[in-house]
């Protein structure tokens, strides 16, 4: 925008820089698990700042991240099982697929309002977890699908191509907000009243944004299946699965396109930590998470602010 | 917004930093004269999970007591995957990376096995699955053999469960008890598609009729109209295949006492702790597994329970036995090898042929259908038919080990319809 | 078969209603959908299964402790997460609802993992209260099954009471209706929650042991309990108690209904489709007022 | 043929109807008034014509175009713009921004701004008098400031229709007189406004036409004059000179001592200035009347002395300061509120809404002051087992009252207690008034838009405008001195 050019080159060139000086991780040392870890944390990373995108700017909270990204891991893992075609296009087509299952889920569930939106959503991923179950056969049910073909094997090029998707997501995501788009989206979000009153079809921004956060979903979901070898519902198709990604974007602070990385990053950096405690370091993760959300409502990325903040 | 990147920029230096210190810090060695390293990865929270962990200690704590391998003690390291196949590929990635171990075992959930077979073929280390049944497993190896040749298995996969399965029921319904209908209660999952098939076609060939083939939800919460259902159908005993919804089939038909045996395949009820859960509604039923606390399978079958009971103060589950073996079948091949290469323990493990507490394990071959599971059948595995009888675990089939005969809980009437 | 499914349907729908009556009661009164709600069902229900069990208890003394841990799991869930989120944060409407919903979904997380830590993620089932069965019209039925059925509507009928009869339940019915106006009537509004929170704590534990004694529960099984509860509630119509229980017969027979006539197998299925229908149609559910 | 031709509009929420069959026109150039007093329908008028509700029956045809019951954003693209009353905006982006988003067009393709939208922004904000302040954020305006947005971004659309809402509430009357300024320029600019205000004077001075209504039906329409001469506009605002006529003015100076005292009190909601340093006494066992239109800050002086909102200032009853005390227990010790909004408990019976009340009293107490209750309004004893929100609306009022009674308060705050009744239940309420005065057992304050009412009641009257005392003293004075300056 006009005026602060400037506010928004900054942080582009930051994005720029960390995602560069993060690159170069694998050639100083990095161990190969460590990157596995941040691999995983980065595909938490777009979920989450897809999720956020619903939540932080059109104000609808989405329970079932993992049917978009469930669609687009399925898609891409039974492509590629069934020897359709090479991983880039099952990708492709998982992320198209995604979209296709966001509108599809969205058109009508965008007519409700808060709790029963969410429930909506929830309800989607429970129907989605058992028709898999149902069609076992095509689907692998609960063992899952295997795919056959892989992109890559290497820790180092796997991260790469996790920090890349990541990277390009938060480009493309902090361009959208800060463009008219994310302006009327954001003016939707805090007041749909006075939205509509400004002429906006806050449908048809809503239905755009889900979309949206449809295909930067499924897209990360089915790259992950290649990167996992297989796609299961435990990992794809899975209600807790989405209340991680909610917790991340928390964590990290909403509405901040930003934050949602460094929250996914954050948890997964914190389970790693916390593994000593066995098997309570869930709960620790959950409590961790509950004081962040307290205490730190603008989360981690608030806090950064808050203390570069003098006033 | 101006201040985000640098922020953003801080605190990641703040993470990063402190984590790749961390990382760094350990670093393992694997010189030849330190310790042996096998990881064990499970859902350590869940009593699967905890089976497979005894059963591996239990095998370490014996053979670094009697002198290691080659004087070389085996050093355990656990892996919790959390019941998630993303959290088990960073930990099998953490085994092999940073622990460098020399083998992993374990694996109860089969899209976890399946998730982490190519990545044993990738990191080329030898996996041995000791919980998961998919025939999946086995046919991924025998389709991508050479490369996925480091994946063996211990635990019995669903095919030759079914097969067992249908051996064991039988002889105990057909011959001993003179049944003349079955109804196949199965859970509505991937793993019983060819479990269903293959006892729809055998049972009726040794003279069991089944009558229909009734598929659960695996969210299934009240079994009631399926007992009805089945109760309806004028059969003789009730042939099941759980393995998810272990518990809540076996309570309510006890809770209402439906007058048919249950008998079959039922994961959970292999496990000592079910009559436990169950709060005893278990007694009477009837499941196949592979090895139980008094049955003689081999010469190691008994005392490998006696121990572990006296170590962990329970009985070992299927997974136990079959965790017990993975590790002695490693140590046996590190030492005919003579060292720790992964290629070279391959190569002793598939020519293996080794009597181990479930039985004489010998793997499949590359031509074989499910290539790196066991030989089935007399000779072989075997497997066992126990049944709950007063909170103990009853063997009951093959005849030339069974303690008892199959015994009848209250309200069900012993005789053929 | 008919008579099956109305048997089998009249005892699940039971327990589905009084799985429920708190869960809709909570929201009535504070505005509350608690997440952890199927973790406090299953918290109860692995409590009195431990206590007669392991510990041996006599089995009303196990019950009735399981039913005080729900009544403390409620204080906790009001004392730990709700009043500091209303008193440590100034949010808008809007936000507290998003942000009750997810202090909730990780106090859930919280209250699983504790439960796996301490009891082991396992299913677990409570013994039964009185052993053997009965024939209600040739439907041979647990006789556990009938009492517990029994005593969910006698608890339904005794929170009616409660609520329509005593001073101390007109004050919860008034406070769901007009939460000002009885700060006008002179009621403080904080110890109205601290006794709905105990009321909630008691039906959910009740309810826990209940459903452990006939269906089972599991540490992990708490999410897809709530599932159920939400659905049932929201069916009904937020915030309605007889439109919960209402629903929660429906959703009772649809279940049995389809398990018997079309297929075991997608049991739930049916109903899910229902709910989604309903919300598309009448967003405030079959009873509730908008 | 009109810009704007309204007809046989009508709303209906449940069982209420809210506008009923209103007709009214606007044209270019020409501003019209929408007055009346609250819940006389008036903003749900506005809301029908932005499509924020859908009119249950009646046609709306803008520029020839039937618009009932289109989505809002429709209507919008139709050149109609509306400022609410309260502002909500974007706190993270700057004012220009939230300008901004007001220019661009309803595509989700479009991705950047143009030069022209930026002139636009610009412009509007210039207009309003915000120039200078682009890059300042909402949270450093103050309260006029941020009307003053809400306006920017309406002109920024530049509508041919503008709604206004409530536009003068909250405003000092330097500003009032600045934002009368503003509109009529916006008039002259060719463009048609609908303004609605329950303050009568300032849109007298303003509109061109006036539309008044009362309980959802239009009662006078023609010039700003004619509509305040009305006898029925008149009756509604102070009450109709049937009712004043042998009115019972008395003159009390009470010896005791004031029983609740209140000195220099502030409230403020966000920026906006509720109460500035109100101070009134309360006579002890008399009725004090605090008068003043809607949205003087009576409501917001009620909740205040009830603990319901938060305050800066000195209350103290019988002596003791109250202030910062929870609301329950003010209510316990004696200061009961009946609000205005009622607070009924609607889905409970009559009898249950009074036991409510008294349910702090031991029982033999209870059936005392129940049957007290039912002696002053016998039609609550006749409704006993009927739901409350099914009673008409006198006789919720009556309940409210009642429900109050039962706590025996020793001061009775009553807000608006003749808001929208007819006159037959005003009497009621009269009558009960006077006997409660009689008992000599508490001491009343009333809240009143009706101020020849309120004057007929009172023994001593307080006039507020704006937040703050405007006259004080005797009532037999009250009307000589200010009856004529309010209307």
């Amino acid at each position: 925008m006009a005026g602060n050019t400037f506010s928004i080159r900054r942080p582009l060139i930051g994005l720029a820089i960390v995602s560069l000086a993060t690159a170069v991780l694998p050639y100083v040392g990095l161990q190969e698990y460590s990157l596995s870890i941040l691999t995983l944390g980065l595909f938490f990373a777009v979920y989450a700042m897809s999720w956020d995108l619903l939540f932080g700017y059109a104000g609808e909270a989405n329970f079932g991240a993992t049917f978009l990204i469930g669609t687009g891991a399925y898609t891409a893992a039974l492509m590629s099982s069934n020897g359709v075609a090479t991983p880039l296009i099952c990708v492709a087509a998982g992320a198209a697929g995604a979209v296709v299952a966001g509108a599809v889920l969205a058109f009508p569930a965008l007519r409700l309002r808060g709790p029963y939106f969410g429930l909506v959503t929830l309800v989607a991923v429970l129907i989605m977890r058992q028709l898999i179950i149902l069609f076992s056969d095509k689907t692998g049910g609960e063992i899952g699908v295997a795919v056959p073909d892989v992109i890559a094997i290497e820790a180092a090029t796997n991260f790469h191509i996790a920090l890349g998707l990541a990277a390009v997501t938060a480009l493309v995501l902090y361009l959208l907000v800060k463009s008219p788009f994310g302006l009327i989206l954001e003016a939707i979000g805090q007041d749909s009243v006075n939205a509509q009153v400004l002429g906006f079809n806050i449908v048809k921004y809503k239905l755009t944004a889900f979309c949206i956060s449809a295909f930067f979903s499924g897209l990360a979901g089915g790259l992950m299946t290649f990167y996992l070898g297989t796609a299961s519902t435990n990992v794809f198709v899975d209600a807790s699965v989405g209340v991680q990604i909610i917790i991340a974007a928390i964590v990290g602070g909403r509405r901040t396109v930003f934050g949602p990385i460094l929250g996914a990053l954050f948890m997964a950096i914190a389970s790693e930590y916390l593994r000593p405690l066995g098997s309570l370091s869930e709960l620790a993760v959950a409590l961790i998470a509950l004081i962040v959300l307290f205490f730190l409502p603008g989360g981690l990325l608030g806090l950064v602010r808050l203390a570069r903040r003098p006033s | 917004m101006t201040k985000v990147h640098s922020g953003l920029k801080a605190l990641s230096k703040l993470a990063l930093g402190g984590f790749i210190a961390a990382a760094m810090s350990v670093q393992a060695s694997a010189a030849d004269d330190g310790p042996i390293r096998i990881g064990v990865m499970a859902k350590f929270a869940q009593i699967n999970g905890a089976a497979i962990l005894n059963g591996a200690t239990q095998a370490v704590e014996e053979i670094n007591s009697a002198g290691g391998v080659k004087g070389r003690k085996i050093e355990l390291i656990q892996y919790d995957d959390q019941g998630s196949a993303s959290d088990a590929t960073l930990a099998f990635q953490r085994a092999v990376r940073q622990d460098q171990v020399s083998a992993m075992v374990g694996t109860f959930l089969s899209e976890i096995a399946i998730t982490l077979t190519p990545w044993a073929a990738r990191l080329k280390v030898p996996y041995i699955v000791t919980g998961a049944g998919a025939d999946q497993v086995g046919k991924l190896v025998h389709d991508n053999y050479p490369a996925y040749k480091y994946v063996f298995r211990t635990i019995l996969p669903a095919s030759s469960t079914a097969d067992g399965v249908c051996q064991s029921v039988s002889d105990l319904a057909v011959k001993q008890l003179k049944y003349k209908r079955a109804v196949l209660m199965t859970e509505d999952a991937a793993w019983t598609k060819s479990y269903d098939e293959a006892l729809k076609t055998c049972l009726p060939q040794h003279g069991l009729d089944v009558a229909e083939t009734i598929k659960v939800a695996t969210d299934t919460s009240d079994f009631t109209p399926i007992f009805q259902k089945i109760e309806a159908m004028k059969a003789d005993v009730i042939v099941t295949g759980v393995g998810i919804i272990g518990n809540k089939p076996v309570v309510q038909w006890a809770n209402q006492q439906v007058p048919m045996l249950l008998m079959g395949y039922n994961a959970q009820a292999g496990a000592s702790s079910f009559w436990k859960e169950t709060s005893g509604a278990t007694q009477g039923l009837v499941t196949f597994t592979a090895a139980s606390q008094d049955s003689a399978l081999t010469p190691k079958t008994v005392p490998f329970g006696e121990a572990y009971l006296k170590r962990f103060s329970t009985t070992p589950a299927a997974h136990s036995y079959a965790t017990y073996d993975a590790i002695y079948l490693l140590k046996n091949a590190i030492e005919k090898a003579g060292k720790t290469d992964a290629d070279a323990i391959v190569t002793e493990l598939e020519k293996a042929d080794f009597v181990g507490a479930s039985g004489r394990i010998v793997f499949q071959g590359p031509n074989d259908p499910l290539t790196h599971d066991m030989k089935f059948g007399k000779d072989f595995v075997t497997g066992v038919a126990i049944q709950w009888q007063d909170g103990k675990q009853v063997a009951v089939w093959p005849s030339d080990i069974a303690k008892n005969k199959i015994a009848f809980p209250a309200f069900v009437n012993s005789a053929p319809k | 078969m008919l008579i099956q499914v109305i048997v089998s349907g009249l005892l699940i729908s039971a327990i589905y209603a009084l799985a429920t009556t708190g869960f809709t009661l909570l929201y009535g009164v504070s505005g509350i959908l608690n997440l952890a709600h199927g973790t406090t069902l299953a918290a109860s229900g692995i409590a009195t299964w431990y206590l007669m069990g392991t510990a041996q208890l006599n089995p009303l003394l196990a019950i009735a402790l399981g039913t005080l841990t729900g009544v403390a799991i409620g204080l906790l869930t009001f004392v730990l997460i709700i009043r500091p989120l209303r008193t440590l944060m100034k949010l808008s409407v809007a936000d507290e609802h998003v942000f009750m919903l997810v202090a909730t979904l990780l106090w859930t997380i919280i209250l699983q993992e504790a439960l796996s830590y301490l009891f082991g993620d396992v299913p677990v089932s409570v013994p039964q209260l009185v052993p053997g069965i009965v024939e209600i019209f040739g439907v041979r039925t647990p006789i556990s099954s009938v009492l517990v059925a029994g005593l969910s509507w006698c608890v339904i009928a005794a929170l009616w009471f409660y609520v329509s009869k005593t001073r101390s339940g007109q004050t919860i019915l008034a406070a769901s209706i007009n939460p000002k106006g009885l700060t006008l009537c002179g009621v403080n509004l904080n110890a109205v929650h601290i006794v709905v929170w105990a009321i909630y704590g008691g039906l959910a534990g009740l309810a826990g042991v209940l459903v452990a004694m006939i269906l089972g529960v599991s540490p992990s099984g708490g999410l897809e309990l709530t599932a159920t509860a939400f659905s049932i509630v929201v069916l009904g119509g937020l915030g309605s108690v007889g439109g919960t229980l209402i629903a929660a017969n429906l959703i009772g027979f649809i279940e049995t209904g389809t398990a018997y006539l079309i297929s075991p197998s997608v049991r739930t299925l049916p109903a899910l489709i229902i709910l989604i229908i309903v919300l598309y149609v009448r967003p405030q559910g079959l009873f509730g007022r908008r | 043929m009109k810009f704007l031709e309204a007809r046989q509009l009508t709303k209906r929420f449940g069982g209420l109807t809210a506008v009923d069959k209103v007709d009214f026109d606007v044209d270019k150039g020409e501003i019209l008034g929408l007055i009346g007093p609250n819940g006389s329908g008036k903003s749900t008028t506005m809301s029908l014509v932005m499509g924020l509700h859908k009119p249950d029956a009646g046609s709306i045809h803008l520029n020839g175009v039937d618009i009932a019951g289109w989505a809002p954003n429709r209507i919008a693209g139709m050149g109609v713009s509306m400022v609410f009353q309260h502002s909500r905006p974007l706190q993270q982006q700057t004012v220009l921004q939230n300008v901004l988003l007001a220019c661009l067009p309803n595509k989700v393709t479009h991705l950047r701004v143009t030069d022209a939208q930026r002139d636009r922004a610009l412009e509007s904000l210039r207009l309003v008098g915000l120039g200078g302040m682009e890059e300042k954020f909402p949270s450093e305006l103050p309260f006029a400031g941020l009307r003053r947005l809400e306006v920017a971004k309406a002109l920024a659309r530049d509508p041919d229709l503008l709604l206004l809402d409530e536009p003068f509430a909250g405003l000092s009357a330097g500003e009032v007189r600045e934002f009368s300024d503003l509109i009529r320029n916006l008039r002259s600019a060719g463009r048609a406004l609908i303004l609605v205000d329950h303050n009568v004077k300032s849109v007298a001075a303003l509109v061109d036409r006036a539309v008044a209504m009362s309980s959802g039906q239009k009662i006078a329409e023609g010039s700003p004059r004619e509509v305040l001469a009305n006898a029925d506009v008149r009756r509604v605002y102070l009450g109709s000179q049937s009712e004043t006529v042998g009115a019972n003015v008395r003159k009390r100076k009470s010896e005791a001592s004031p029983v609740l005292i209140v000195k220099n009190l502030n409230v403020t909601y966000g920026k906006a200035q509720a109460l500035s340093n109100i101070s009134i006494d309360v006579v002890d066992r008399g009725v004090t009347a605090v008068v003043g239109l809607n949205g003087a800050g009576k409501t917001s002086l009620f909740n205040a002395i009830a603990g319901l909102l938060p305050s800066r200032g000195e209350i103290a009853f019988r002596q003791q300061s109250i202030a910062g005390t929870p609301a329950h227990e003010i209510a316990r010790s004696g200061i009961v509120l009946c609000p205005e909004s009622r607070e009924l408990f609607g889905d409970m019976s009559v009898h249950e809404n009074l036991q409510l009340g008294g349910m702090h009293l031991s029982s033999a107490d209870k059936r005392e002051r129940l049957d007290f209750v039912e002696q002053i309004f016998p039609r609550l004893g006749e409704r006993r087992g009927q739901y409350a929100r099914t009673l008409s609306g006198g006789e919720q009022q009556q309940l409210a009252i009642g429900r109050a009674l039962m706590m025996k308060p020793k001061l009775l705050l009553i807000d608006e207690p003749t808001l929208g009744l007819a006159p037959i239940v005003m009497d009621i309420i009269s009558e009960s008034i006077e006997t409660l005065r009689k008992s000599g057992e508490l001491s009343l304050l009333l809240a009143e838009q009706n101020m020849v009412f309120a004057s007929r009641h009172a023994d001593s009257v307080y006039l507020i405008e704006h937040g703050a005392i405007e006259w004080s003293g005797p009532a037999d004075q009250f009307v000589e001195q200010v009856g004529g300056k309010i209307l």
